[in-house]
């Protein structure tokens, strides 16, 4: 049977496809071959989500060698319900990029563009279903490597100086993540987060498990852009090619949150988080600041990618908040918002991108009046950015519901206040693009009205459909991402 | 000819390094020794200066002799080192080189620099440039008899 | 100004044992220290200084750019590939044991192929990332 | 629980302060990135250090021999040095492509360029 | 067709209503007004159809989808939300032919834009009329807070845009940061969010809690209008007369009384309510917004602006019923709905009409234009009457009930504060009236003529249905009662 | 305890190699001191291999010595002409 | 027992040399102090029975680290133009992190302590059964290309990843004469 | 302790210091290409006495042989080194410091 070796082919399609398309050279087949890899891993993936809601997590000893002496692949409902998500992002982004990437990238480049996708999805892939705490480093750096390159290739200069700055704080982030693990391994002897969930507890000084946290929390918060540490994100998305915007948005941070909730609670276990160790009163405070002063943020910039970027970090608050409540609810909801934030700021990225395609920029000045020359694209905007405000209906209802929830329930009622409160600061900047784009007149010179290519506008909306769709009828993401939360609290076992 | 004595050369080297003796390893060692000299080929460094199997015979004749000059001038730098007011007298001298070919002037060039004192800065065609530390070392080098020797060595296969 | 004469004799005598020396790391990887990443490195190495002394062009001529960019890709896909064989001769992914009816025997295999698959594109990622540092320079030229 | 016992640990500690200082403090980016290069191999040590054992020898299992040091360590830090270079061959080539469109790798000129761009 | 399907053809059909205006376009203006006509009809055939079966009992009832775990996107018609459906559904009709007419004499931009988002208005509130639990209610509560924003920004100048945000600001900001969190209470508490007769939160709360979340409720409907968070209500002031007359009359305001109702019978219960007390605070604040607004309005010139201090006197009469808890006082707040709307609409309709016919926005402008507009000033008076409350006039029948229910519960404060209102009502309805008759117009002043066809024979209408609900008075008394639990 | 004073005086010229690595004063003398420190490193290994009697350190140490020159070479060929990649007749700019 | 003491000196010259590479403003300088730092640390690795990392450090470290430092400087320029300004909040920064790593790793088992949590757990396998299981006595090659041999496959697509994103990065663009070749 | 040890133990600490002398040597001279000069002693004698002790205490053996190949390519290689760095600098215009009386 082929579909046991999913957990393993999940990785290894996307893996194997950079390679081929290097070997082909072509654009067009390069492309041809990143879609297929994509559907591939999305069948997989849904493959796996089903499976693990009949039958429950399934290990994969890679090499046939036992955890944890080898490297051990495990997939629960929690990660292949990210994978899913992963893959299916990854999907639409490559769809997307066709017209996109063309137009933004030489073309003696673009096959090359496609590889590096291609090694993106297999790296933050990876992350996901890997049980082991080195093996997740790896897989890290791939994502990581592939993106800087991949912020690198946007047009403007300063899509450089972005990469650049990402891969420095993106290296010291994973430097930390393995000074971690490292304390972890001296601590414990084995680096399998299933072995060490239960070895853990035994180890001989609880001062090497808070300090290993530590490190891994921030490691791991500097990839997911948590609030202060967020500084390399808003310029690499701001500069990216659209398409690769699109694409970290609802995957490489995604996953970061995935990877450290992975360890705070299948390996931690929330009781000794919130027994023991003092990092999640850290973690809500950042994710407090994080929504108030980076949703603020958002409202004063001047580029429209550049907003959505700072709204990103707020809304990557509001999903370590729920990490930071430790419990089942909060984790539930944090993952729901994972996948929600997820989907509604790829759909975002990708409209941005197909405004600035027609229009060669993003800058609010580019904008004015683009609800007359793009009607469909501007009007699918304003539908995500009401997600991004938790307005019913949209899929950042969903989330907000469960985590205002959550954390009423986890008595903590401030922290709902917060959700509530800072989601203003999203109506503020959403209006922002809204009256730029309806009460401003298109400056002289401006394109005539006419929408991007249909590749492109047809992706954008079909994310903007699921936005809706898991919006009014948001049970199915809240039930996985209950069993997900559940997956994770359980303990790797 | 040069081909496959560059490439017994190489199988030795193996042989030396990998200490094994199983078919496999052996086998190995051959095909490789093979590859590389193909490759070496591609890259036109199996030739005369690349491989000059006609130097075997120097080694024999030539390296005791500079061993000897080696350890002579490194004691003499030794004692400038140690000594208090370090006196040292450094220039730049030329020096005549009469080999014929690229590698003999190599071989003589690489032997001034060995030998402790003097270095060759620059190695043109007759003459080199060379640093030393002191009077003395600039003039036994300006004698010529590492040169003759060398040259010597040169012509003998 | 020429070519060093020293800098070139020495570099042709050097060169074909660093090359050797870099197989012999590949194949004793089982016995002492190195492997396929060490062996990719020497051997770019010893292209490297080809190259530094004999200049780019020449480096170019020898071991072609195309060449270069395929052992990229090929190392990558024969280690990955040593895995799905191992899935198509009923073992999981990166399976050895099933490679040979004898599964020390199937390690074996499976561990020279593996670090020949690193070897390759290590050698071939270093190589060409010399090749464009050192091209940068000049005028722009067809890669192909 | 000596301090003399945890010298490794000591110079971990020692080489990855210096290298996030001079990766922080540093405006120039290759300079970063040698700093970069600094941080990441104080992992190393955090590594190997703890692995080895006095009177152990390298673990290559042969005759004679009962003590190795911990393997796992190596085949660890081997992959962190090659992901080490990776990076900073990737750094440079950005780092080159930055010279290229501004003239300058010096952070502080870097920002003032852009800050006028905006 | 079962009820339910009727149900949901309901919201569905101005949906598509909206769909189709925007299909049609501004080219085929003939086309894309037949479809906002077509679907208005049809949209009240199928409220009425649903009455009987309401009526005796039914509760047709359409699950769509799992929102969120345990509570799903779902209809169901009730007493209080056929009524409010019924009056929307109505008026839609009427005002359907008035903003044909207004908009097209007054040469309006952006036609299609407004047709839809309109249709799209009465869906959402259709919507809110007939949702099953609060989440529903939620969903297409700040709906019609979205489709509605661009109706009143419609004009696109820099006070259009200004009263937009206003409008945004208000309306958003009190639903998340107080309507949400009481949602989500009520759902933690109880684990539903069902609307259910007798109310849910019955034995499941705590006086102080029921405090806290009857004000998230009260306030965070902000669409209610109570003070301090009614300036929304002013602002959309600028938007086309329809506009004004129908979302701001009927469908926004009223859908935020019919919330607040909503909420206390079904989500609270009366008894729960009563049987815990502390009602007071609200009952101030809806006893200070009556005449506060009210005076408000007194010192207004500007027509519309007065109308709309009006209302928010008159949303708080609803909101100062229900803070009564007694079934009297709900029935009074049913009637009061219903009775404001017809009204209401009425003097919205004549306030559009000498805009177009006289271009006059003030009220010092219409000294003697009863002259000149007689059918149209006549509606007014109607209207007027109708809101001080006095016979022979829908608004007599529900402060009736009331007060009634105020004297029940022995509160007179509240009979005061009817009792003042009533008396600021006159003082600031009537003098409009009797400018409008008697007094000379100004010189130099044309007088102008009728408004068109269209608009006269709506605010006719409507004016005629607030005399016909003081006269039989027994299918919304029926409802009414339905709603109270009599 | 053969070892012993070798590895102590091996360690003490690295030491004072260092020190001139630091103090340069310019690019030469730092390269000169490199390349001593990798020949010095080279003995070191070569030292630990008969220590501890396995064998395998040599190979390490030849692979000191081939990237030694390598650097070395690469470090002047590139001061002397400014470019790696040149064969050698790029004109000299001043430094 | 010089094991001990010779590595303590060697971590001593790496700490000096991380110290003069901060301080070097000279790029040149600092890509041949780099070199110096990477022979020590592959001796100071060699000393720590790591021969295969040391032997791996070696040829990145001094070998290919140079060479891609050195192909950089060309194209960007060797000095490094200002001098550093307020030290003071990376040096705190720094500092913090490591009183933190300090405080970890005092409570973990002391150099050479053969009870420690890693020499009892997982590596015993790797040990005794490595060379029966895979027939290779180098256990490092047994548990990196075969127990962990997918780390290692993620290791090459690390490379892999790093050359295409350099050929991404500075491929030059084809002269227009030159198209239509292939 | 063997005749074979001991002079083995001799050779490698003649080397090791020779090897220190070129260090100190380093630091003592005044210039770049006087302290060539010294770190010749450390690649000729130094290296080449610790290598002869390794081999003396190696005996005739394949390692040995190893050790010999390592003479081999420090001798090889070093000069090379010394020479390519010495002509870079003279090129880059480096002014060697020279006696008084070595005006040629
Ligand atoms: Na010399
Ligand atoms: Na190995």
């Amino acid at each position: 049977m082929l579909a046991e070796h999913f957990p393993a082919l999940l990785v290894v399609t996307p893996l194997v496809a950079a390679p081929l398309i290097v070997v082909v050279r072509s654009a067009r087949a390069g492309w041809a071959m990143a879609l297929a890899a994509c559907l591939a891993a999305v069948l997989m993936a849904a493959q796996l989500l089903a499976r693990v809601a009949a039958s429950g997590p399934v290990s994969y000893a890679i090499g046939s060698w036992p955890p944890p002496w080898g490297i051990e692949y495990r997939v629960d409902a929690a990660s292949a319900l990210v994978a899913l998500l992963v893959s299916a992002i990854g999907t639409a982004s490559v769809v997307y990029a066709r017209r996109s990437a063309a137009a933004e990238i030489g073309g003696e480049r673009l096959y090359l563009f496609y590889a590096l996708m291609m090694l993106c999805l297999a790296g933050l892939l990876g992350m996901v279903v890997t049980g082991d705490a080195f093996n997740l480093f790896v897989f890290l750096e791939i994502s990581s490597l592939s993106t800087y390159v991949l912020v690198a290739l946007g047009r403007d200069r300063r899509a450089l100086t972005a990469s650049f700055q990402y891969l420095i704080l993106g290296t010291v982030g994973a430097t930390f993540y393995v000074m971690g693990v490292g304390i972890l391994y001296l601590a414990t002897g084995t680096l399998n987060l299933a072995d060490l969930a239960v070895r853990l507890p035994q180890a001989a000084d609880p001062r090497a498990a808070t300090v290993a946290i530590a490190f891994i929390t921030a490691g791991l918060g500097l990839k997911l852009a948590m609030f202060p540490l967020h500084a390399w994100l808003p310029g690499a998305y701001a500069h990216a090619p659209s398409a690769v915007s699109a694409f970290l948005a609802g995957t490489a941070t995604k996953v970061a949150i995935y990877a450290l909730a992975r360890i705070w609670f299948s390996v931690y276990g929330a009781d000794a988080l919130l027994r023991d160790i003092p990092v999640a009163p850290v973690l809500a405070a950042l994710s407090v600041a994080a929504a108030f002063i980076a949703s603020g943020a958002a409202i004063v910039q001047d580029d429209l990618k550049r907003m959505l970027a700072y709204s990103s970090v707020g809304q990557v608050g509001y999903i370590t908040l729920g990490l930071s409540l430790a419990t089942e609810p909060g984790v539930a909801a944090a993952i729901a918002h994972v996948v929600n934030h997820g989907v509604t700021k790829s759909a975002l990225f990708m409209l941005a991108g197909a405004m600035a395609l027609r229009l060669g920029g993003t800058r609010f000045s580019d904008l004015a009046g683009v609800g007359r020359t793009m009607p469909v694209i501007t009007f699918a905007f304003v539908i995500g950015g009401l997600s991004l405000i938790g307005v019913p209906g949209t899929a950042g209802f969903v989330t907000k519901w469960a985590l205002a929830g959550a954390a009423i329930r986890a008595g903590q009622p401030v922290f709902a206040a917060v959700v509530l409160l800072s989601s203003l600061l999203a109506v503020a900047y959403i209006w922002r693009f809204v009256e730029c784009a309806y009460f401003r007149e298109p400056p002289a010179g401006a394109p005539a009205p006419g929408e991007a290519p249909a590749s492109m506008t047809g992706t954008a909306l079909a994310l903007t459909a699921a936005v809706v769709a898991m919006g009014l009828h948001g049970a199915p993401v809240l039930g996985a991402a209950g069993r997900a939360a559940a997956a994770l609290m359980g303990g790797a076992r | 000819m040069r081909k496959l004595s560059a490439a017994v050369t190489l199988f030795l080297f193996w042989i030396v390094l990998s200490g094994y003796f199983t078919p496999f390893l052996l086998a190995a060692g051959a095909v490789s020794a093979v590859a590389v000299v193909a490759f070496a080929r591609r890259l036109e460094v199996v030739d005369p200066e690349g491989h000059p199997v006609h130097f075997a015979g120097m080694a024999l004749r030539y390296w005791p002799w500079l061993a000897k000059e080696i350890v002579k001038s490194a004691w003499e730098v030794t004692l400038i080192i140690l000594h208090p007011r370090l006196p040292i007298s450094p220039r730049l001298v030329r020096v005549r080189s009469t080999q014929a070919t690229a590698v003999g002037r190599v071989v003589f060039a690489n032997s001034i620099t060995l030998t402790p004192g003097t270095v060759t800065v620059e190695a043109g065609r007759g003459e080199f440039l060379v640093h030393a530390l002191t009077r003395e070392g600039a003039a036994s080098l300006a004698g010529g008899e590492m040169d003759a020797r060398v040259t010597r060595n040169e012509n003998v296969s | 100004m020429r070519t060093d004469v020293i800098l070139r004799v020495v570099a042709k005598l050097l060169i074909p044992f660093a090359l050797m020396f870099a197989l012999y790391v590949q194949f004793h990887g089982d016995f002492g220290p190195g492997g396929g990443f060490q062996a990719g490195v020497i051997v770019a190495a010893a292209v490297i200084f080809y190259g530094v002394i004999y200049g780019l062009p020449a480096a170019r001529r020898a071991v072609p750019d195309r060449a270069v960019e395929l052992m990229v890709a090929a190392g990558v896909l024969l280690y990955a590939g040593v895995g799905v064989a191992g899935i198509l001769l009923g073992g999981n992914y990166l399976d050895y044991f099933v490679l040979a009816s004898d599964p020390v025997h199937g390690q074996h295999r499976g561990i020279f192929w593996v670090e020949a698959g690193v070897a390759i594109t290590v050698s071939g990622v270093m190589l060409k990332v010399f090749y464009l540092f050192a091209g940068r320079g000049r005028d722009p030229e067809d890669e192909a | 629980m000596s301090v003399a016992g945890h010298f490794g640990y000591w110079a971990t500690v020692f080489l990855m302060m210096a290298g996030l200082f001079i990766v922080i403090s540093r405006g120039n980016l290759v300079k970063k990135l040698v700093g970069l290069s600094i941080f990441q191999s104080s992992v190393y040590l955090l590594y190997i250090v703890p692995g080895k054992l006095v009177g152990g020898t390298v673990p290559i299992v042969g005759e004679g021999f009962t003590v190795y040091s911990n393997p796992l360590p190596h085949v660890l830090i081997l992959t962190a040095i090659v992901v080490g270079v990776a990076t900073l061959a990737l750094g440079l080539a950005i780092v080159v492509r930055i010279r290229e469109a501004y003239g300058t790798i010096e952070e502080d000129d870097l920002l003032a360029a852009d800050a006028r761009a905006d | 067709m079962s009820d339910a399907a009727f149900a949901l053809a309901a919201v569905a059909v101005p949906f598509a209503g909206a769909a189709l205006v925007a299909l049609a376009g501004e080219r085929r203006r003939d086309l894309r007004e037949a479809a906002t006509f077509a679907s208005a009809v049809m949209l009240f055939f199928l409220v009425v159809a649903l009455g009987p079966q309401v009526l005796s009992g039914g509760r047709p009832a359409v699950p769509l989808f799992d929102m969120v775990p345990g509570v799903a996107l779902a209809l169901q018609v009730e007493p209080l939300g056929w009524l409010f459906a019924a009056v929307a559904s109505s008026l839609w009709v009427v005002s359907s032919a008035y903003s044909i007419g207004y908009m097209r004499a007054n040469g309006e931009g952006r036609q299609t834009r407004f047709y839809a988002c309109f249709a799209g208005a009465i869906g959402a509130a259709i919507g809110i009329a007939f949702s099953a639990n609060l989440v529903t209610l939620f969903f297409f509560y700040e709906l019609l807070t979205l489709v509605t924003y661009p109706l009143v920004t419609h004009h696109g100048t820099d006070e259009a845009r200004r009263a937009g945000r206003v409008y945004l600001g208000i309306l958003l900001a009190t639903s998340i940061l107080f309507l949400l969190p009481a949602i989500v209470v009520t759902w933690i508490l109880t684990g539903t969010t069902d609307f259910r007769p007798g109310g849910i939160l019955g034995g499941r709360i705590d006086a102080a809690t029921a405090g806290v979340l009857l004000a998230l409720f009260m306030f965070g409907i902000g669409k209610a209008a109570l003070m301090p968070f009614h300036r929304w209500l002013p602002a959309a002031m600028v938007a086309p007369t329809p506009v004004s007359a129908l979302l701001h009359a009927v469908a926004v305001v009223k859908a935020g009384v019919f919330c607040v109702i909503k909420v206390i019978v079904y989500v609270f219960g009366i008894d729960t309510l009563a049987s815990l007390g502390g009602s007071a605070p609200f009952t101030a604040i809806a006893a200070f917004t009556l005449v506060a607004a009210s005076v408000v309005a007194l010192r207004a010139d500007n027509l519309k602006r007065r109308l709309a201090y009006s209302t928010v006197s008159q949303l708080a009469y609803v909101s100062l019923a229900c803070s009564l808890f007694t079934p009297a006082a709900i029935m009074g707040a049913t009637l009061h709905l219903v009775a404001h709307a017809f009204g209401k609409i009425t003097l919205f309709f004549a306030a559009g009409s000498i805009y177009t016919a006289a271009h006059k926005t003030e009220v010092s402008q219409l000294d003697g234009i009863g002259r000149a507009m007689p059918w149209t000033m006549a509606a007014f008076g109607v209207g007027a009457l109708s809101m001080i409350g006095l016979p022979p006039m829908a608004g007599f029948v529900s402060k009736w009930y009331i007060l009634s229910g105020a004297m029940a519960a022995r509160d007179w404060v509240v009979v005061a504060a009817l009792a003042a209102s009533t008396l600021l009502n006159a003082a600031y309805f009537l003098p409009i009236v009797y400018r409008a008759f008697f007094v000379a117009p100004a010189p130099g002043d044309s007088g102008g003529h009728e408004a068109p066809a269209p608009m006269v024979l709506a605010q006719v209408a409507t004016a005629g249905a607030c005399v016909a609900i003081f006269l039989f008075p027994g299918l919304a008394i029926a409802f009414a009662k339905a709603v109270a639990g009599g | 305890m053969i070892y012993a004073p070798v590895v102590a005086a091996l360690i003490a010229t690295l030491a004072l190699l260092l020190a001139r690595a630091f103090l340069g004063p310019n690019v030469f003398d730092r390269a000169l001191a490199a390349n001593a420190v990798g020949t010095v490193a080279m003995l070191l290994l070569a030292v630990i291999e008969f220590y501890t009697g396995r064998p395998g350190f040599t190979d390490l140490a030849l692979v000191y010595g081939l990237l030694n020159i390598l650097g070395t070479v690469a470090v002047l060929k590139f001061f002397r002409v400014g470019d790696l990649g040149e064969p050698g007749e790029k004109e000299e700019e001043a430094a | 027992m010089i094991e001990t003491p010779g590595i303590a000196a060697l971590f001593v010259m790496l700490a000096a040399v991380a110290v003069a590479v901060a301080r070097q403003r000279n790029l040149f300088g600092v890509v041949v102090l780099t070199g110096t730092y990477s022979f020590l640390m592959a001796t100071a690795l060699a000393a720590l029975d790591a021969a295969d990392v040391a032997m791996t450090e070696a040829a990145v470290g001094a070998g290919i680290s140079t060479v891609l430092f050195l192909g950089a400087l060309n194209l960007v320029g060797s000095l490094e133009s200002k001098p550093m300004e307020r030290p003071w909040i990376p040096l705190v920064l720094s500092l913090f992190t490591g009183m933190l790593l300090v405080y970890g790793t005092y409570g973990l088992p002391a150099f050479s302590d053969p009870h420690a949590p890693i020499h009892t757990h997982v590596v015993p396998r790797y040990l005794q059964e490595g060379l029966a299981e895979t027939g290779v006595p180098n256990i490092v090659t047994a548990v990196l290309a075969s127990y962990r041999g997918y780390d290692t496959l993620g290791e090459t697509t690390v490379v892999f990843t790093a050359g295409i994103g350099v050929i991404t990065l500075l491929r030059r663009r084809r002269k227009k004469k030159e198209e239509g070749g292939s | 302790m063997t005749i074979v040890e001991l002079a083995a133990a001799v050779l490698m600490g003649l080397g090791g210091l020779f090897c220190v002398v070129g260090a100190v040597g380093m630091l003592r001279m005044p210039d770049f290409y006087t302290r060539m000069h010294a770190a010749s002693v450390i690649e000729t004698l130094g290296a080449g006495l610790v290598i002869a002790g390794l081999i003396l205490l190696g005996g005739l053996t394949l390692e040995s042989a190893k050790l010999a190949i390592l003479a081999l390519l420090i001798f090889f290689a070093s000069p090379t080194a010394t020479h390519a760095l010495a002509r870079a600098a003279l090129v880059r215009g480096l002014e060697p410091v020279l006696d008084e009386d070595a005006r040629e």
